[in-house]
């Protein structure tokens, strides 16, 4: 299985997207960071010990399932949406969702438009590849308006190109608008419409059929959110694993019971996980979070308890 | 004649297959067919084990589903109802169409060039110099940015020919007579259409409008017409010395009818104006293709530039000199003495770049102008997953694009040679 | 013109004048104080060591270089710069190259033909009747659908007179003829040549076949750097040359 | 004078004259201007023209390259400047990322303390190019023109030099089985050469890595493919590409010329096959296809697959190359070679391909521009060559956002002067070897 | 064999035989049953007008053409497609073909050198010597160091001939050694032709020198379309040929 070869390899190969702020993009050293690349380091932490053993794999729309299916990558967390048809037809797993999003446009706030229902005629920025392009063409159709696609190879053409002005409105996940808007120089001539036209839950994605691995890489990102909302963090959590009141803290962090060792890995595979970057939140914060230029809202992405859909199945 | 006894006869020994010049080169072809038909077989084997394991299977039934995405430019009528087939061959018609059309500006720009580099004027021939080495030693890929980035960053937006109410005046003007707009996003120009149509008849591939059908019957017509009207001259030429002035009458020839069939039809042309967001009422040719097609001409231009020279260049300065000698004029020395000669030395390297230039069409991958590669290849194969099948095909049809251009310009080659000897 | 062939002689009526022609290439000075009268039948043959101008100041006479100072003027009409002289002066001017300059992508016939049907606008049929007149003269009408790749150095240099002849110059020029030629073949050549002179032809003719300048030439000229050293007529030239450059010259070339 | 006296009066000149200078009006910058640039109407139009063009040209551009900036840390620092000094509206080239971001243009995200390495294999290379390049050198250094690629790989990629160095022994295996077997029968030579090594390499090179890697650690800090970028990995792609195919493209120019029919067809198929697909095609094989003709659980990275395919691609375009030199030789050369009893093999090797690869450089020079430029097309796989991927991640930090010209700017010169460079010391050996060859 | 440097006599010994050969081109038949027995230590010369097939005959001795039927017989080795057979007569069959064909990228001494060290393993430093040796004879050993591009045309020959020696044949096949030569050069050549004569090297030389002829060939064989028309001794195959084709060639060549 995976796990053997990861562990043998002594390095995750993670596929990540080539290239967009807050998710994943490296810097002038070529050290990557952002919220797909926390979950990799994560992973890494969780199975070798050591956030640092990762192999960050960039891919485009295009390469980014071939790459999988081929064995290129042991894990894909490349803002990438569950679906139907990518579960059964192309054989792969999501063994959880990372971030809830949905596809909305953004458009210069000098065009007047104020909802999505006004791009009659429009020319729309599109990246291809992905699901947007299908659900951009359904929503279209079913509110009976035409549009122009420019097709885009990479979210840093799209950037230009609509910065340009060669399309009336950018498309894709609404997350994705959010970075790219956050790094215009003039963010605030920019607007996203409220419109979300679909459901984008995006996740990390495994080969199909190796459901130890696909299990690893759940539980980790569990382990993450449970970390949350027990208030385990990346500074009290080597506190926290000494042993605490609350057992389910205490199976979380091994300290009780051994639930690493029934995936396979070492006992105290949470702990060194939330270590990497912090828990699900102080991830989201420090990356994509409204503290940082991106400045995305928690919404649908917040803890069971606040309203949103994160919500970590039982420790046990 | 005696025949001498043939060399004796030793029954067949197993070392002859290496050592008998009759025998050994079958063996050579026979371990030869072996060890390709093996490595064949393992790379089949391979792909069979790997397939089996995703549990993915080889078949090109998904050409027939629904394709679900929408293509920007299409010759043939197309949406997102269409099958993932019609989409491939949206994108081989737009392959065609952009190689067709790069490859008759490449060249027009390379004839031009090269002859002007010859020129005698020293500026003129310096730039050209400067072009020639410019685009020849730089990645196609940067001129079709390049392109691309001159059109989006340069040309105005759509909204900037709006008239400002303010000023009473629009920021950006259109030209040649308000019928043509450089925008960031498409180009807008005129379209074509017939007031007194006579309908379309529906193929299966496209709707074929009549109107256009018999437009161009007409034309084909009065070409041959013309092409009648030229042998004529011809034989006037022969037999009287004294050729006919023809240029005005072919002209007349070729435009009158087509003229009058476009009057009785109600042609017209729409000037594209600018409505809401967009220009409408025109084509709008999108900047991805603009760029793209800049990008390749401009480039394999240049290259074509290297070998018109070549070409002139290898008819020596005598024949010129000789021609000279004899009373022709410079024009009549060029079409009837330099340009058959060089046109042999021409057109094989001519050959290579038009082939060049139809693969190099892949790299519009790289302005999201939807050829094949961009739909078999991209968009048709992310959806569907079916990677060995749609690469496989976009390479045989590619494999079969280069054929088909080598074969005609391989004929006409031989067509020109054959002039000679 | 072939229906009056018979051996004139030299008339008064001039055919070429040139009168203190210069000529750079440059700063190098090719053709300096070049004054020669040439009359209607006379055949001129100019020798002279290599480099001494003798080409450039034939090639001058039909323009195929421009001279810069002085006039020459051809057949009653002054070479300038207007093009209308230009085209006059190249229809009364013929000439036959060192290395043939034949079309090689058209025949025989059609490299006789392309001149007189696109410049004198003559119908192809009586072009094509004048081309076989004139390659018979040269002796090779059986080649005429063959392609000049085809053909022996003589038989292209033969091609290339006639080729000339189909214009029906009154005046031609020679540029070494026969100096790409191997031996045997040089001779066929001479011979065409002393048959065109035989029959009145005005011939400016540069070689170094001294046999065909005694043979016909009615005048020898003499060039050394640019200028014309001595002129004279063959016997003379050969058995008397006055100044020591033709002296040096003559031995060189006699004794090789 | 003559012309007024009796024209053919015999005339000797007494006086020669000496060279005058030209006049005026037909020397000198008059001269000049009027012949090149004015020599007629039309001319003279082409040439207003041609100034119109440079005008052009230059009153857009020479303000954007003049107004430039070399030193600021983000676009809008650039921009500040250039308001400042050159006033509001001013356009300027920003510089200053080329500066900033220099080592990424050319090392990728090499690990910037062993930059010295890849520099040091590019010395090594054109160490190792020139005695390939100029026979006037000694012919023993070629023995390290010939060890060169194995050094290369190792210092690039780092790691115990043990696998390297296996690579060689495997060479060297064949080399030594051919030269014992060659004499006994050639065809068996062959095989042996061919198939021991790569036993060799499949089955014992594994375990004695291992064993020697343990006795005998020789190794240096390892850099994954991954870390390659820029221009490094434009120019180890082409160099690469060209090196490793030129023993691969030899056989297929031997075999398209055999007249073996089916050997024959097979480069021919080979060849039209790779001709005829463009690169970009075989580019996404290497991506997506490549791992399903392998057995299953191999997994090269995706820099050594792209590099299986390049060979392969430059393979077919080095084999017409090679082709071109070998029908250039003379047949009398072939039939010496076969008077004198040498065999097939012995007469490519000593005599045909000697004088055939000669002919071929400038034409595996030209082939080595094309695929250079090529390289960048590895950008759609997802590789950061220099043209595209690197920008894109530039401008993907908040600093250059929106930052474009400057980067055509830079890597086309880069691009222009590697080649433009190439492109005339091919021109210089092709007119060299007219030369030579008499 | 230099150390046995005798004028020898014709031995009773086959060297070459040719049996009833037929070879067609195509359908050509470029040699027509040609029979023809060569002893050791004969001198022949093949003669004949072009195209009557004597390359095609001296290339089929040592299968640089294959021929289709009949049988040859090269000391004692009968010519089959079996390699090592051919292999074995190469080695023993020594050829100079009309355009020299040194291998331009090796120097003198290393074209010498090359055969004796690939194919008959000669140690390097021997193959040198001998090579030197042989240069020596054929009066070119101060050119050894040089490439053949540097030599001229004789020299370049006669490195060929040396070539061919160094491989220490017994039987030398010359192809028009001289045609391509100027006429100042093959006279050196013809020179070390005639003292390899002398040494008693069988050899069959297709030539149309017959000066050469008579001094030094045994047997004058004359052929034409592909047959072998008369032979004789030289004294009396020129002075009294029987065959008109014979006579016919030989006034064409001595008229010339
Ligand atoms: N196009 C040119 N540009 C510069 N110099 C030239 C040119 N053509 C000829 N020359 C020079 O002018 C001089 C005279 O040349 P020309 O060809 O008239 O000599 P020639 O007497 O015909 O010599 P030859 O017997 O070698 O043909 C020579 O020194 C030559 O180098
Ligand atoms: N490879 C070939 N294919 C077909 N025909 C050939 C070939 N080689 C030679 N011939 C023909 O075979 C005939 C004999 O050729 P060969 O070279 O033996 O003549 P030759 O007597 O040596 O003539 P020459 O004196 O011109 O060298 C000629 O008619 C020639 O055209
Ligand atoms: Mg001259
Ligand atoms: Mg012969």
């Amino acid at each position: 299985g995976t796990l053997d070869d990861v562990k043998a390899r002594g390095v995750v190969n993670c596929g990540v997207n080539t290239g967009l702020v807050g998710f994943a993009a490296p810097d002038a050293n070529g050290n990557w960071s952002g919220f797909d690349v926390a979950l990799c380091k994560a992973v890494a932490a969780a199975v070798l010990g050591d956030p640092a053993k990762v192999k960050y794999v960039p891919t485009t729309g295009q390469t980014r399932f071939t790459a999988l299916a081929s064995g290129e990558v042991d894990l894909l967390v490349r803002n990438t949406t569950r679906t139907f048809s990518r579960e059964t037809d192309l054989k792969m797993d999501f063994p959880a969702i990372n971030y809830y999003d949905g596809q909305g446009f953004m458009v210069r706030k000098d065009s007047g438009v104020t909802s999505a229902k006004e791009l009659n005629g429009a020319s729309v920025c599109i990246q291809t590849g992905t699901t947007t392009e299908l659900n951009l063409a359904d929503y279209f159709k079913s509110n009976g308006m035409t549009y122009q696609p420019i097709a885009i190879d990479s979210n840093a053409e799209g950037e230009q190109q609509f910065l340009a002005g060669a399309c009336d409105a950018y498309t894709t996940d609404a997350s994705g608008l959010a970075a790219t808007r956050a790094a215009f120089p003039s963010p605030q001539d920019y607007i996203i419409l409220p419109e979300i036209i679909s459901k984008e839950p995006l996740g990390p994605a495994v080969r199909h059929g190796d459901n130890n691995w696909g299990d690893i890489v759940g539980w980790t990102f569990y382990a993450l959110v449970a970390g949350e909302e027990y208030g385990v963090t990346a500074a009290n959590v080597d506190e926290l694993a000494k042993g605490t009141e609350n057992p389910e803290i205490n199976r979380l962090l091994g300290h009780e019971g051994n639930l690493g060792a029934m995936m396979g890995v070492p006992n105290d595979w949470a702990v060194k996980a939330i270590k990497a970057g912090g828990n699900y939140g102080e991830i989201f914060e420090a990356n994509i979070g409204e503290k940082t230029p991106i400045g995305l809202a928690r919404g649908l992405n917040a803890q069971w308890t606040q309203g949103g859909l994160m919500y970590a199945p039982p420790f046990r | 004649m005696t025949s001498a006894p043939d060399a004796p006869e030793q029954g067949f020994r197993l070392s002859q297959l290496i050592y008998d010049t009759r025998y050994r080169s079958l063996t050579i072809q026979v371990v030869v067919l072996i060890a390709v038909m093996a490595a064949a077989g393992w790379l089949v084997d391979n792909t069979v084990r790997n397939l089996h394991a995703l549990g993915k299977d080889f078949n090109f039934g998904f050409l027939w589903n629904r394709s679900g995405y929408d293509i920007a430019q299409y010759l043939i009528p197309y949406s997102n109802d269409s099958t993932h087939g019609r989409a491939m061959l949206v994108g081989l018609l737009n392959t065609v169409w952009i190689s067709v059309l790069g490859c008759a500006a490449a060249t027009v720009i390379g004839i031009f060039v090269g002859v002007l580099r010859l020129s005698k004027n020293w500026l003129v021939a310096r730039l050209m110099t400067v072009y020639v080495e410019t685009f020849r030693n730089i990645p196609v890929l940067l001129w079709i940015l390049v392109s691309m980035a001159v059109l989006t960053e340069i040309a105005p937006g759509p909204n900037e020919y709006k008239v400002n109410p303010a000023t009473g005046e629009a920021s950006a003007s259109m030209m040649l007579f308000d019928s043509v707009a450089f925008t960031n996003r498409y180009t807008a120009i005129p379209s074509a259409s017939f007031g007194r149509s006579l309908g379309t008849i529906d193929t299966p591939l496209m709707p074929v409008s009549v109107d256009w059908v018999l437009v161009f019957a007409v034309l084909a017509v009065s070409i041959w017409a013309n092409a009648r009207f030229r042998k004529w001259a011809d034989a006037v030429q022969e037999s009287t010395g004294a050729r006919p002035t023809t240029w005005w009458k072919s002209i007349l020839i070729v435009l009158v009818p087509v003229v009058v069939v476009a009057v009785a039809l109600g042609f017209r042309i729409h000037e594209p104006v600018l409505k809401g967001f967009n220009f409408v009422g025109g084509t709008n040719v999108s900047n991805s293709f603009v760029a793209l097609w800049a990008g390749l001409s401009l480039y394999t231009g240049a290259f074509i530039a290297e070998n018109v020279r070549a070409g002139i260049l290898s008819v020596s300065k005598g024949q010129s000199e000789a021609a000279f000698a004899l009373g022709l004029r410079p024009g009549r020395t060029m079409s009837l003495v330099i340009l058959p000669q060089a046109l042999r030395v021409i057109i094989p390297p001519l050959i290579s770049q038009y082939l060049n230039l139809m693969k190099n069409s892949s790299l519009a991958i790289a302005v999201g102008y939807m050829d094949l590669r961009g739909t078999l290849g991209g968009i048709t194969l992310n959806q569907t997953g079916r990677e060995l099948e749609c690469i496989l095909l976009m390479m045989l049809i590619y494999l079969g694009l280069s054929l088909v251009i080598s074969t005609v310009m391989n004929a006409f080659n031989r067509k020109v040679k054959l002039k000679e000897r | 013109m072939p229906e009056t062939a018979t051996k004139l002689q030299v008339s008064d009526e001039v055919a070429v004048q040139l009168v203190d022609v210069n000529k750079w290439y440059g700063q190098f000075h090719v053709l300096r104080d070049i004054n020669l009268t040439v009359q209607r039948g006379e055949r001129i043959v100019i020798a002279g060591p290599s480099g001494s101008g003798k080409s450039t100041m034939i090639r001058c006479i039909n323009r195929l270089e421009e001279h810069q100072q002085g006039k020459i003027i051809v057949d009653g009409t002054e070479l300038t710069s207007d093009l209308k002289n230009i085209d006059k002066v190249r229809s009364e001017v013929g000439m036959v190259f060192q290395h043939f300059n034949l079309f090689p992508h058209l025949t025989i016939l059609e490299n006789c033909t392309l001149a007189p049907i696109w410049v004198r606008k003559i119908p192809k049929k009586e072009a094509e009747e004048t081309a076989m007149y004139f390659l018979e003269k040269v002796k090779i009408p059986d080649q005429a659908h063959k392609y000049p790749g085809m053909l022996s150095g003589g038989q292209q240099q033969r091609v290339a007179i006639a080729r000339s002849l189909c214009m029906r110059p009154r005046i031609m020029l020679f540029d070494e003829p026969t100096s790409a030629l191997d031996p045997e073949m040089i001779k066929e050549v001479l011979d065409t040549m002393i048959q065109l002179a035989e029959e009145g032809m005005t011939m400016l003719c540069v070689t170094h076949e001294m046999g065909f300048a005694q043979a016909v030439a009615n005048r020898v000229i003499f060039m050394a750097d640019g200028q014309i050293v001595e002129q004279n007529n063959p016997h003379d030239f050969f058995h008397n040359p006055q100044s020591d450059r033709t002296k040096q010259f003559l031995s060189q070339i006699l004794g090789h | 004078m003559i012309g007024k006296t009796s024209p053919s009066a015999p005339y000797v000149r007494k006086l020669m004259l000496d060279p005058l200078p030209p006049p005026a009006k037909a020397s000198g910058v008059s001269l000049w201007l009027r012949e090149k640039l004015f020599s007629s109407w039309g001319n003279a139009f082409l040439t207003v023209i041609g100034i119109g063009l440079i005008w052009l040209l230059v009153s857009h551009f020479a303000p954007w390259f003049l107004h430039g900036v070399w030193n600021a840390d983000s676009l809008a620092a650039c921009r500040k400047t250039i308001a400042t000094t050159w006033g509001e509206g001013a356009s300027g080239a920003c510089w200053a990322v080329i500066r900033a971001r220099w080592n990424q243009f050319i090392f990728g995200f090499y690990p910037a303390e062993i930059y010295w390495r890849p520099v040091l294999t590019f010395v090594l290379f054109l160490l190792a190019l020139a005695p390939v390049l100029f026979s006037q050198l000694p012919r023993r250094l070629l023995w390290g023109s010939l060890v060169y690629p194995l050094v290369a790989i190792w210092l690039l990629w780092g790691g115990s030099v043990w696998p390297v160095a296996m690579i060689g022994v495997g060479f060297v295996i064949g080399a030594v089985l051919w030269r014992v077997l060659v004499a006994k029968n050639a065809i068996l030579a062959a095989l042996a050469a061919v198939v021991v090594p790569v036993l060799f390499w499949l089955f014992l090179t594994g375990p004695i890595d291992d064993l020697l890697g343990k006795v005998l650690p020789v190794s240096i800090q390892s850099v994954p493919s991954r870390q390659f970028g820029g221009f490094l990995l434009a120019i180890v792609l082409g160099a690469g590409g060209i090196v490793m195919s030129l023993p691969l493209g030899i056989v297929l120019a031997l075999g398209r010329r055999s007249d073996m029919f089916l050997v024959k067809m097979f480069s021919i198929g080979f060849i039209e096959f790779v001709r005829g697909v463009p690169l970009i095609a075989l580019l996404f094989v290497a991506s997506l296809l490549l791992n399903y003709f392998l057995p299953p659980g191999t997994n090269f990275d995706i820099i050594l697959r792209v590099m299986i395919l390049v060979t392969l691609f430059s393979a077919a375009y080095i084999a017409e190359v090679i082709r071109g030199g070998l029908a250039a030789l003379p047949r009398g050369q072939y039939e010496a070679a076969d008077a004198l009893g040498l065999d097939y093999w012995k007469a490519q090797r000593l005599i045909v391909l000697p004088q055939a690869l000669k002919i071929s450089i400038p034409g595996i020079v030209s082939s080595f521009i094309a695929m250079f430029k090529d390289t960048t097309l590895v950008t759609f796989v997802g590789l950061f060559e220099p043209l595209k991927s690197i920008p894109d991640t530039i401008r993907a930090d908040f600093a250059w956002k929106g930052i474009y010209w400057e980067f055509f700017v830079f890597v086309g010169a880069i691009f222009f002067i590697i080649n433009f460079g190439m492109s005339r010391y091919s021109m210089y050996l092709e007119r060299k070897l007219k030369r030579d060859n008499r």
